[in-house]
């Protein structure tokens, strides 16, 4: 039973993804959308806590949104995996449910 | 449109996961009307409060100095509909110094280690 | 797979509305079924036929009507959302005694009991807002 | 003292409209001039005619249009946002090639220049958003 | 030369009233509105911060909110005044401008 | 409406905050469009980017894929508008792994603690 969990803001505006991370766990995955596509770099002073979160469950960032604020793969965490809008449909259907942080 | 009523027979587990404040914006409220017409349609309601969500189930809701309406009343009706379901988390009260006294209704206070267990019993996660 | 989805948000302010409709786009692409978009809160301000955006730019409302013409996809504005936000079809401008209506080709005002329907039907529904 | 104040948010969804009435209302209570409430982004979705808002709740616009004729507030739309959310009064619709407008008594379509000159006309401008 | 900030957005939703305090000093105020009001409690999570920035700035909260959200004046930390929209509008009068923190 | 000038006279000084990323919300946009405006009116116009507002200065910028225009250009044809103050918070840029050399146009980086002292400097406060 597992969930896709779209977060879709910035870590540095609201807190939807620290407060997705507190309540997912094994098999969960989480889609960076939006805004949140930047927590997908490997850069920032959120790095850490995605690292650490990506040891548990399965991240993903939607790669038009990343390119559209200027960032390209080379910029994204190791563990983290760029889907466009096909890989973002295949991962809705591959997953039980979908969960968004609003 | 108003007595609408579900033919299809089948029954699906609805979550519905409350994580803002009421008044702030239209989604408490929103999320209240969307939990009576699921009832409505038979299906199976179950209602989370985590996060800001759990301020939408304070006592003693007051609207009346901005001009809203005070649809906290609701909260208690949802028995009536069958919607009995309600899950708050204890660490969202904990954080804002809530207790359960503090709360409108009777709820089942859970952790948050529990929260990814309900989600996974539910078919459908509809979020406000 | 069956599909539904959810828009909580209006056009331009938000990119809600854009991510959706890429996503049923891409959905349909790949085969699948989207029977429903249920337009939600400030999300029927997507179904205006009045909107005149800057001509090098996106038209969002042209966009869903041409995928609900092509691809035959239910796009419901909730009624109750409506009345609250200014959206009205024919029927709704008579029964609450509006001089005019503004729905756009292509949507449909109904009620919140579509989105449960929407919900039970369908095999995902995918949220999107703000 | 002369105030203006800045809407950015549509009725109902955020509480930013119902602050800024609030607001404005008390200012002129305490002899306040309001020179101008300006309505940018979706905000222009407040002055919509269309709305039919539940009997036992608010009516926002109807508030706003009030105000307008009571005390002599000036309440401006602005154009790009309008056309960008289908908020239309006559003029736009002839000049956009619409067949309906919306727009509610006491507001009027104009340009960002109205929401600069407020900022130096007025002595504190004042915003509200989400 | 003193600021009037305004914040309206849950301390526990969004980081703006983080993001204010940052950037402010001596003779600014801060106006918490809307869902911000809650920031102004006494027994939340964010009470300390609150404390140690009412050090430098003097804070209010617009007592309609508290109202709406079921909370009453005995909840407040100390350093925090309560006003109507009438004290607010003496605010906006008293200082030489405003800054919204959306 | 095309060609509005303002006959009043008076200068204020208008402080243009941007604190939010480009495309996720039309705010960066819009913001653009009113300093032009502002310009135009010949009024003194400064443009502060703190918090997410520093990405709307990222280079590189493609929106291309989610069909959004790309008014990132823009930001380099301010200097032809008169808009030349523009500045970017110091710990803005750090936290988000961010330097000069990655932004479009050039500007001048100020620490925090500066942020005050700019705001006192002006009339008006536009927040985007």
């Amino acid at each position: 039973m597992s969930t896709l969990n779209i977060v879709n803001k910035s870590p540095f505006e609201k807190r939807s993804l620290e407060q997705c991370l507190k309540r997912i766990g094994e098999g969960d995955s989480v889609l960076l959308i939006e805004d949140a596509s930047v927590s997908a770099l490997s850069k920032t002073a959120y790095a850490e806590q995605l690292i650490s979160a990506s040891k548990l469950s399965k991240f993903y960032v939607l790669k038009p949104d990343l390119q559209a604020r200027g960032f390209s793969e080379e910029s994204l965490l190791d563990s983290i995996e760029s889907v466009d809008y096909d890989g973002f449909v295949n991962l809705v259907v591959t997953h039980d449910r979908v969960h968004s942080w609003l | 449109m108003e007595d609408e009523e579900y033919q299809g027979g089948e029954v699906k587990k609805f979550l519905y996961v409350n994580r803002r404040q009421p008044h702030g914006t239209v989604y408490a409220l929103e999320s209240l009307e969307t939990v009576l017409i699921g009832a409505a349609f038979d299906q199976d309601v179950s209602m989370l409060f985590i996060d800001d969500g759990v301020y939408q189930l304070k006592k003693e809701q007051a609207p009346e100095g901005i001009e809203f309406k005070n649809f906290s009343k609701t909260y208690r009706a949802l028995e009536m509909y069958d919607v009995e379901k309600l899950f708050v988390e204890r660490e969202s009260l904990e954080e804002r110094g809530l207790a359960v006294d503090d709360l409108l209704v009777d709820v089942e206070v859970i952790p948050g280690s529990d929260v990814k267990a309900l989600v996974d019993q539910h078919d459908v996660i509809l979020s406000f | 797979m069956k599909l539904a989805v959810l828009v909580n948000e209006g056009p331009y302010q938000h990119q809600a509305s854009d991510s959706a409709y890429q996503f049923v786009n891409a959905a349909l692409r790949a085969g699948h079924e989207v029977m429903r978009v249920f337009f939600y809160h400030d999300g029927v301000n997507n179904g205006t036929r009045l909107t005149t955006p800057p001509q090098d730019d996106r038209h969002i409302q042209k966009r869903w009507t041409a995928l609900a013409s092509e691809h035959n996809v239910d796009l419901v504005l909730c009624v109750a959302a409506c009345q609250r936000r200014g959206l009205v079809d024919e029927d709704e401008a008579k029964r609450n005694g509006k001089d005019a209506n503004n729905i756009a080709e292509g949507f449909r005002i109904s009620g919140l009991g579509q989105l449960i329907e929407a919900g039970v039907e369908a095999d995902r529904l995918v949220t999107f807002g703000d």
